[in-house]
């Protein structure tokens, strides 16, 4: 890159205000619902996550138009006095995830999350539908803003959302679960901020594209790199520091474990991503990238097991998102190889995939775990059987996303490890691969335990099982089919990921 | 030089032993002392890095309103802290956290013994553009112009904290008041004081907002003088928390932001780009939008400093 | 004239120090609620100095902030450190 | 003119020390807490208001002279009430001495 | 040795102090006690680099300073919270106790 050649975004680009969109309309969702209170919260919302959707298709379509990624100068001011918006591939691809998921959730908790009677506001219907709706503002955040900071309070939003999702139904051990992880989310800030802090002292700015030009390795570099890492770790529960997330996903409410383990923590793994491919490629990242490779691999291999171990189904749920969680963290040794290269790209691509397919996947198995809790009044494992014949269409979601999860063809899962194993062979690392096989055969494991259990004849003695409603079932069907049918993808050109990579900072405006 | 040097160092050695103070203290209350304690310090460390208007923020929040959260918090809590002794984490757990900790520091005071020389900054390039906003204060600039979407989201930050707090009340009392803030012995001075310094503060508040465009000063700073004020006529007795589903309530809380943002829609159209102003309207809009935010501020500060709903509604 | 008012500035600090390790130390919490009063005078009095040193603008109002501020600190810990934990509101786990 | 201010500002400012050097001994020295806390208060607000009035000679402009004022008045008000609140808390809390 | 290094030394040691007390407090109070007081070393950093950042006129750079003012309102917003949990977790707790 010759200096001075880096064509900063200008304003006023019209593909660009799709992205301030993405932003501002859950934001005003989110000012609405909260004003005009009552029982009209949830109607808000579902008309800002619609229209929300519709600008996600939009962001996706300009990119895949064009071929390049968008951009935006908010209020003219370019970087590194005023904040850009950015979205490349990877950004397009998690706000299609996030409008989809988002919107399975709401369709989801209306039969939960319903005023009691018209007009009338209640605590837990009210706290929902905005909470939802400043999710939606966090996450589109996280994926458009092309600025360090602007991710801080992006970072320090979504942890304010997720914090009381997790005690909605205000328990003591939910109280706790979220207490907890609130203190982790917040020390992860802080690390976080304190990386930004040296960036800045170093070179002066905090937009990604310029200080991708700039960074080089030294000790300032290097010490914001550990920060903001480890911070990220912490958020994103990566093995060790994955102990605050099986109590706070499993106790949540239905709806919103499956919003907090499908994108809350895929939001910090991203901002990794962000950091490592785009703001210090300058750095020899082969040691780092390892050592997450490897905390990566002993989260498959703990998750999976622990997962194995767990007598109820929500817990055994999350402990398969710290095992998920762990799959994505093998992509950074693979895609960090020669800028570009092939190898690269592949892993890339199968790193993202694995992400938006666990999303779909795993908000699909935590939607159906929620109608089976909900029909048995439990969730003991031991007590599932006669699930699958009392339930078959919540059941047929839990089994085609622990599918997903698995990677049995043609799920995105399938394509996402089919993706990475490749990569780690061709670039001889084989041990990745190693650990990938044993994490799926662990998975195939509890999957099937699961279903196993629900597939026996129910003993006479337990009590019946209530019917549940359908629309809540059928959203999680409908999740895991897309989650198992994401493989297809294979057959569409593949490279809406590489978009904008790796020359990230050339973006001309039109 | 050396002068300003030993005032320095004295701040620093003072402001090291009230955080060692804070982190050993061997009970919450005398740690929380000093905790406020250091945010007063704070607030002249901020002065001697020729930064007032963070030294304003400071001196409100950090060792006001935070302090009075804390407090509020260990006096609830009083009852059920354990001895001070009881279940510590092992010897040699605490000592490795030790050892990552100095790691840690030495590290970053690394960094700050190697950082460049000369520093870059951008102050030049805000002065450059400083007349296109029409304000005078830099600071203010960069909050409302120039960084105006992290200044938009802090707002709904505010206000989603002040969410979850609601989110947290018993089923029964929701819609109704948080608890009294009132001290259970009505006291005739406190009374007088909160009749007094009120007016004063809110004064105060309205002219650090207003001087904020061209000198130090701002809507946070502004805002949490007033919310502090509100707290404090509550504690004095002379005003109880409203009730959280007031619509009233609902709109002075939202009114900032949701202005904020209309504004920053309309730059789509009037100037070209979301949140830009029209060219001459800038210093207008940008002190409307302080204003306007300075309510829903100090009004959503007050509320998260009262907590959830601890009251049923009255009918 | 700047050295001799810094010089002074330090000098309060030093006294405030001096009176923060009498008062930290206990025992009662009427005697660490002297604190952020001690804090607040001394800190004012210092900042006051200060900008008078430097003739930074602002000083006062910040300054004024702190004076408004120290005081609604102390009536909370008034309040915090007099009254016994009340008993909550509530029982029952919000259902 | 402007000596005999500079003089005025020195004498005033370093008298204001000199209080707040005295409260900090009375603090240290006194037995218990009602005494410290008399200490406290009246040495430190004599010792702020000298060191306003020292310091008035030295502002430019009069709405600096007026806040500067408005602080010490503010800081006395503020610090009798609080203290009244803390001698009452004192007297409550332990047996008096 | 500048004023601005002092401090931005200090703020480093700040920084370990806090992030010591908030992983190691076993009170849930002093963690967030602790927290604040790693944030504020966070943000002394930011000043520091504020201070160095001198130009045009300007005591400081003026950005730095800006996104502090943001961080301690943020900073605030997550301590109410916390607080707001804390105080909920012990009272259900309490309730939950006398039930049994």
């Amino acid at each position: 890159m010759t200096p001075g050649a880096a064509v900063l975004p200008c304003a006023g680009d019209p593909a660009g205000a799709l992205l301030v969109l993405a932003i501002v309309l859950p934001t005003a969702g989110f000012l609405l619902a909260l004003s005009v209170g009552g029982g009209r919260a949830e109607r808000v919302a579902l008309l800002f996550l619609a229209g929300g959707f519709a600008v996600a298709i939009a962001i996706v379509a300009a990119i895949w138009r064009s071929g390049h990624a968008l951009s935006y100068a908010l209020g003219g001011w370019t970087p590194p006095l005023g904040i850009a918006l950015r979205a490349d591939g990877l950004s397009a691809v998690m706000a299609m995830t996030t409008a989809l998921v988002v919107g399975a959730v709401a369709l989801f908790g209306r039969q939960n999350f319903a005023a009691p009677a018209p007009g009338v506001e209640a605590r837990v219907p009210l706290s929902f539908w905005t909470l939802l709706l400043a999710v939606t503002t966090a996450l589109n955040l996280i994926w458009f803003a092309g600025d360090l900071f602007s991710l801080y309070v992006a970072l320090e939003l979504l942890t304010f959302t997720a914090v009381p999702l997790v005690c909605l139904d205000g328990r003591a051990d939910t109280l706790e679960a979220a207490l907890r992880y609130m203190l982790f989310a917040l020390m992860g800030s802080v690390l976080y901020l304190l990386g930004t802090a040296l960036l800045y002292s170093a070179y002066g700015t905090l937009d990604i594209a310029l200080l991708s030009e700039r960074v080089r390795p030294e000790p300032a570099v290097w010490t914001a790199a550990a920060l903001m890492t480890a911070g990220l770790v912490a958020k994103t529960a990566l093995f060790p520091l994955h102990l605050w997330l099986p109590p706070a996903h499993a106790g949540a409410p239905p709806a919103a474990s499956a919003l907090l383990s499908a994108l809350v923590v895929k939001g910090s793994f991203f901002l990794l991503v962000r950091l490592w491919f785009d703001v210090l490629p300058g750095l020899p990242s082969r040691a780092p990238a390892e050592l997450l490779a490897a905390l990566g691999a002993a989260a498959v291999l703990m998750g999976s097991v622990l997962a194995l171990r767990q007598a109820r189904l929500k817990l055994l749920i999350a402990y398969s998102t710290v095992a998920q969680i762990g799959y994505l963290f093998l992509m950074f040794p693979l895609a960090s190889g020669p800028a570009g290269g092939p190898v690269a790209a592949g892993a890339l691509t199968g790193g993202m995939l694995q992400a938006v397919s666990h999303a779909t996947a795993k908000a699909a198995m935590f939607m159906a775990a929620g109608v089976m809790a909900g029909a048995l009044g439990h969730d003991r494992i031991a007590g599932l059987a006669g699930t699958a014949r009392a339930l078959p269409m919540s059941m047929f979601a839990f089994g085609l996303g622990g599918a997903a999860l698995i990677g049995l063809p043609p799920s995105g899962g399938f394509l996402a490890k089919w993706l990475l194993l490749t990569a780690s062979v061709q670039s001889g690392q084989w041990w990745w691969a190693a650990v990938m096989l044993t994490g799926g055969l662990f998975t195939c494991g509890y999957v099937f335990m699961v279903v196993g259990r629900a597939m026996g004849e129910k003993d006479a003695s337990e009590p019946r099982i209530i019917a549940a409603p359908i629309t809540g079932q059928a959203v999680a069907l409908a999740l895991a089919v897309i989650s198992m049918l994401l493989g297809l993808a294979a057959l569409a050109p593949l490279d809406l990921v590489l978009v904008g990579r790796p020359t990230l900072a050339v973006v001309a405006c039109r | 030089m050396t002068f300003a040097l030993a005032f320095d160092c004295g701040l620093a050695v003072l402001i090291l032993a009230m955080a060692i103070w804070t982190i050993a203290a061997r009970t919450t209350f005398p740690a929380v002392v000093g905790f406020v304690a250091y945010g007063l310090l704070l607030t002249l460390v901020w002065m001697r890095l020729a930064a007032p208007d963070v030294a304003l923020t400071e001196a409100a929040i950090g060792g006001g309103l935070t302090g009075v959260l804390l407090l509020g918090a260990t006096s609830r809590l009083r009852a059920t802290e354990p001895p001070a002794v009881s279940e510590r984490p092992s010897v040699p757990f605490r000592l490795a956290v030790a050892g990552l900790c100095t790691l840690l520091s030495a590290a970053i005071a690394a960094v700050v013994l190697l950082l460049p020389d000369p520093a870059p900054t951008l102050a030049p390039e805000a002065a450059a553009k400083l007349s296109l906003t029409g304000v005078g204060n830099a600071v203010t600039a960069v909050l409302l112009a120039y960084r105006a979407l992290d200044t938009l989201l802090e707002s709904a930050v505010l206000l989603l904290a002040l969410v979850g707090v609601w989110s947290l009340a018993p089923d029964r009392f929701w819609g109704g008041a948080p608890r009294s803030l009132a001290l259970r012995h009505r006291d005739g001075s406190l009374s007088l004081l909160g009749q007094v310094l009120p007016p004063i503060g809110i004064v105060l508040g309205v002219y650090i907002v207003w001087v904020g465009a061209d000198a130090p000063g701002g809507k946070f700073q502004g805002a949490t003088i007033i919310g502090a004020m509100w707290v404090l006529t509550m504690m004095a007795g002379l005003q109880t928390p409203p009730e959280i589903s007031q619509a009233w309530v609902r709109v002075i809380l939202v009114a900032g932001a949701a202005f904020f943002l209309a504004v920053g829609i309309a730059g789509f159209w009037l100037a070209g780009a979301f949140l830009a102003y029209p060219t001459g309207f800038a210093k207008s809009l940008i002190v409307a939008i302080e204003v306007a935010l300075t309510l829903s501020v100090a009004a959503t500060l007050g509320l998260l400093v009262a907590g959830p709903p601890a009251r049923p509604v009255r009918t | 004239m700047t050295e001799f008012l810094l010089a002074v500035g330090a000098f309060v600090l030093a006294t405030v120090a001096l009176g923060l390790i009498r008062v930290l130390r206990g025992p009662a919490d009427a005697d660490r609620m002297m604190a952020p009063q001690l804090l607040g005078t001394g800190g004012i009095a210092a900042l006051l100095l200060l900008g008078a040193a430097t003739g930074m603008p602002g000083a006062i109002d910040v300054a004024l902030t702190l004076t408004l501020l120290a005081a609604f600190a102390s009536v909370a810990f008034v309040k915090g450190a007099s009254e016994p934990a009340e008993p909550e509101p509530d029982e029952g786990g919000g259902g | 003119m402007s000596l005999l201010l500079d003089i005025f500002t020195v004498v005033a400012v370093s008298l204001g020390a000199v209080f707040f050097l005295a409260g900090a001994v009375g603090l240290l020295r006194f037995p218990d807490t009602l005494t410290r806390l008399h200490a406290l208060t009246k040495a430190d607000n004599v010792g702020l208001g000298l060191i306003v009035l020292g310091l008035l000679p030295q502002t430019e402009r009069p709405l600096a002279a007026v806040k500067l004022i408005v602080a010490w008045l503010l800081v006395q008000l503020a610090s009798g009430t609080v203290s009244q609140l803390i001698a009452r808390t004192a007297r409550r809390t332990e047996p008096p001495a | 040795m500048t004023g601005a290094t002092l401090f931005g030394l200090c703020a480093a040691v700040l920084v370990g102090l806090g992030l010591y007390g908030a992983i190691v407090h076993h009170l849930i109070l002093r963690r967030i006690v602790a927290f604040n007081l790693l944030g504020a070393g966070a943000f002394l950093l930011f000043g520091v680099v504020a201070r160095r950042g001198t130009g045009a006129g300007m005591g400081g750079d003026p950005v730095p300073q800006a996104l502090v003012i943001t961080g301690i309102v943020v900073a605030f917003s997550a301590t109410a919270l916390a607080v707001a949990l804390l105080l909920r977790l012990h009272a259900v707790r309490a309730a939950e106790d006398a039930d049994r």
